[in-house]
């Protein structure tokens, strides 16, 4: 194959590919000088290591759980105020994260009707555990209803068709049909909203600084430590992401 | 009847898709919807399966009302243009689809997945996944698919088209040796005119939203009703005339007279003077040499090409005020240039009114 | 249409749409309460949206630049190693952005050949906004590469090759039909990258702490002063968001 | 030779898609590349573009060699089957896009847009985008875009398969007219016989990657090469048989014999006892009541089948040993489970030799 547009395109696009791996190349070269294992057996490291494995997968389940019939709803059918509807989708993904979570704790804080109904009740919305799930949902949704919008979008209306005409409902449909074909997109969805959610930073500042995450705790260690005391976490945190994406792939 | 279309109308936004379109199939028969693209038969197809809601008008299978009935519910099985096999499924999984929506015994299962395989000999196939069949292997299994479950009608949405000739031929005949085997009611959709005479008992005719003539192919290509019809069937190849007498019909064209000797036009509204678009079918037509004994009627003009179509040569007649007449000719063409009589068996002359564009039917006098 | 898989779908989907929505009303409501201009008008809140209105635009003019021809590479040819050079334009998506930050750090920061070089020439590369730049970009520019990828992949490619047939080379016929043809998913991936930088905190705080932007002047008057302190900025930062999504679309 | 194609092959992966095809076209010829789906031909008619490079072989265009010259250099022209028109430019403009990479003076530009657009009948749509446009107006507005600069070459890759039949054949005429009026020399592709043969001066018929046949196409249809040439071109209907005579021709098929006197096979290797296939047109068929009196040669056999098409009847008969020929006949066909004779004509017998699949030919005694 020819290359179109020969030189100039790869060139441009190189610079960014360098820009984008010379950071992660410069990072794990300085994974030597660390005490990896060491900072890493510390107990406020292992809590933070605790929550963020709690907090991200139930988030992902959450988001996929009410993402995907969402997805499979503006793949498929139209409906008035659907545009608005799309742009509530992105809302989360186009806001910075932290006025999310400041959003977030002007709905569901602990000064407002809810936060307190639910603080009363002994499951506190913020600076706990369901607070981080809160914030994470929030931020990394979007990823899982995009991505299985586009899946869903791809299966061929047709096939859902024939399906109906062989006797099975909507539902029945969307199982044996839908879902098997877009599963695909789905999956890689899901693993997005995976990486975003343990990354989830900003948004999680706002409504739960306690307890800490792996992100959070990062950002503490390095106001106190400098750039070293940091990579030990961020590798695990590299880590864990990476597994569970190569593991869904 | 199996299948009744009453009075089917269908927009799409201000878009009149389907106008006022109704028809009847009765059981066993194989009946095609032929029409050129956009005429609106697929619509009238999604609706009969139900998976478009009609904005007017009524669906009845045996009798029963399903227009508010949802697909699953019909028993309607549907073939599309693309095919539909479920990649993820072999191909036995997806003959087997269908019949997992119902309730039947997993042995009687087994059997009815083997038995339709073999209709479409496709038995050895069975394991395969549908990304290994050939396309016509393709259209076969999802043939057998449809048929398992014994609908009451199948419905075939052009499903023919995107094939080869050759295969195309092929599953025609298929087609045709399976709905004789099966004896299932079928409604056949295509903008093919060859595909539909070949396998209809009966064609129904769409133009524009509207059905514009429905009956036997026979019928609709030796008598159509309009000058769509003729032209849709057969190819275009008309001129226009007026009529000089009625009986015996004799038309003038430019400062030409055509007789058609032994004729007399019999409808009403068709007078001396009136105007009329004469349609005759390429194969009918034979170019002769210029004062040639005949007592055909014909009309002279210059060759202005002779294309070789191996087969056959087309002969395109050029015949005055901007018109052409194509006559098929199976040797000895005349050369380009040549003046000629382009001559046509009187009772092949299809006369339509040009203002209302209705037949004028022509008897022996 | 009639509704496939009727209700179950569009009441899980309604979770997360309300969900969504919520906070934002929520969010809203709150800003009667606060003195919005007041606070927009102090000198730090100032300067936060002005550096925010200099680095914003100059990181996504970068992305551009660089990513649209990389997009175009990705979407039309097939090399070896292509599978690597995906996974490294979408590592700085997945990768937390304090990750990303710390990482920027390890190969920019002041102590890196790198960075000790540019401070030297007097650019430094952190604590400044080209710092702010550095972190928006690594970022934000997956977005616009990813989105103009799928527009590429849309055009078909016989338009591209009926073009060269009629006497253009690829460099021409990449301006004259491939861009005009993609330009919708382009437009939708500039939109996306700024919004993405404009809004960008966690790399921002590992690399650039000051000068400040709205998102890390936002956190600081958090912490200072709770959550009506921040409504001010937090609706500044979405009207920028908000303007520049509608002028482009 | 304005393009000639030297021993092109083409390999995708470890497919070889295109295995050794040569060939050339004069310039002002129409030469129609045919061969069912897959066949290799689009590979073909992309590396003479340019937009494929091949993984062996040579092309030329005027006697220069262009195998490694990039598409833009090369002077062809590509109409495509889907529309490559482009919908942010008006139809003008999409015409004048290929004159804007040239040399030439606005004028002369405006002029040459002007010409193009009459010469397909378009110049009322010079400023309507393309999404305004009927199917046959998009392919005919790409016709003058890639005629506009004059190119040396125009590749037509099966520019009729997406379009109804109707428009179709409006469309090859008004092709078959545009390449008389402009005389370009002018490369034509389609897995369509029909559409190959009404408009090529000369076939060339792939299948399987290879050159199977070459030639004029009546050439080609009356003495078809192989077996495969004369299904594709025709219709599939041959029967196996031994070679009991050579001079006179006498074939023993089960426990009849079939005399073709008057002619004797003339290729080495056919002899007596050797196994034969034997194909007859459809069109060359008829069927006859049994002991009617006639001297051309005749086979036995059963109707099976009697399908209406309309404007004849296919009549299908089982000879035998799991073989059916199909006849077409105009008029009064026999009832079905009839005994008949099949007849034919003894210079419309196509006989091959089994093993190798070539001609033998027949002469006259």
């Amino acid at each position: 194959f020819r290359v179109p547009g020969g030189l100039v395109p790869a060139v441009l696009g190189g610079f960014l590919l360098v820009y984008f791996a010379l950071p992660f190349v410069a990072f794990l070269t300085r994974t030597g000088t660390a005490n990896v294992l060491g900072r890493l057996s510390t107990p406020e490291a292992q809590a933070a290591v605790r929550n963020s494995l709690l907090t991200a997968p139930v988030s992902t389940a959450v988001a996929t759980v009410f993402g995907v019939p969402l997805a499979y709803l503006l793949a498929r059918t139209s409906f008035v105020g659907k545009r608005l509807v799309e742009g509530v989708v992105v809302l989360p993904l186009v806001l910075p994260p932290v006025v999310g979570g400041a959003m977030l704790l002007t709905a569901v804080g602990r000064f407002t009707p809810i936060g307190r109904i639910a603080a009363g009740a002994g499951v506190p919305l913020t600076g706990s555990l369901l607070g981080v799930v809160l914030a994470q949902t929030f931020v990394a949704a979007p990823f899982v209803v995009i991505t299985a919008r586009a899946g869903f979008g791809g299966v061929d209306e047709r096939l859902e068709q024939a399906s109906r005409s062989l006797g099975y409902g909507p539902l029945a449909t969307f199982w044996n049909v839908s879902l098997p074909l877009a599963r695909g997109a789905i999956l890689a969805g899901i693993t997005l909203t995976f990486a975003r959610a343990i990354g989830e930073f900003g948004a999680t500042m706002m409504v739960a600084y306690n307890p800490r995450t792996i992100p959070t705790r990062i950002w503490i260690d390095f106001i106190a430590g400098g750039i070293d005391t940091v990579v030990p976490l961020a590798l695990a945190l590299l880590a864990i992401t990476l597994i569970v994406i190569t593991a869904v792939q | 009847m199996r299948l009744e279309i009453d009075a089917l109308s269908h927009r799409y936004g201000e878009e009149l898709a389907v106008d006022d379109v109704s028809f009847g199939i009765e059981a066993g028969e194989l009946v095609a919807l032929v029409g050129p693209s956009g005429c609106g038969k697929t619509t009238v197809v999604q609706s009969v399966a139900g998976h478009v809601r009609p904005t007017a008008g009524r669906i009845a299978l045996r009798g029963e009302d399903v227009t508010d009935v949802p697909p699953e519910a019909r028993g309607v099985s549907v073939v599309f243009q693309r095919s539909t096999l479920y990649p993820h499924m072999t191909v036995g999984e997806n003959v087997a689809y269908g019949l997992g929506a119902q309730d039947i015994a997993p042995a009687r299962r087994e059997e009815l997945v083997a038995d339709h395989l073999e209709l479409v000999s496709l038995a050895d196939q069975r394991a395969a996944r549908p990304a290994e069949l050939s396309g016509g292997q393709r259209r076969r299994a999802e043939l057998a698919r449809a048929l398992a479950p014994s609908p009451d009608v199948l419905l075939l949405d052009e499903p023919l088209s995107a094939l080869d000739r050759t295969l195309r031929i092929q599953l025609r005949d298929e087609i045709a040796r399976i709905q004789r085997e099966t004896g299932v009611t079928t409604l056949f959709v295509t903008h093919d005119q060859e595909d539909a005479m070949a396998l209809a008992d009966r064609l129904v005719v769409m133009n524009g939203g509207r059905i514009v003539a429905s009956g036997r192919p026979r019928d609709l290509y030796e008598s159509p009703p309009t000058p769509f019809v003729a032209s849709f069937l057969g190819r275009a190849n008309a001129f226009d005339a007026t009529v000089l007498d009625a009986d015996p019909l004799t038309l003038r064209r430019g400062d030409g007279t055509v007789e058609v000797s032994g004729f007399k036009a019999d409808a009403p509204g068709v007078s001396e003077g009136s105007t009329v678009t004469c349609h005759v079918h390429p194969g009918d037509l034979s170019v002769r040499p210029i004062g040639t004994e005949t007592t055909d009627p014909s009309i002279r003009g210059t060759v202005t090409r002779v294309a070789d179509v191996g087969r056959r040569y087309d002969v395109t007649v050029g015949i005055g005020a901007g018109e052409d007449l194509v006559a098929e000719q199976v040797s000895s063409p005349p050369a380009v240039d040549d003046d000629v009589a382009v001559a046509f068996p009187a009772d092949r002359l299809h006369l339509f009114d040009r203002e209302a564009g209705r037949r004028v039917s022509l008897s022996a006098v």
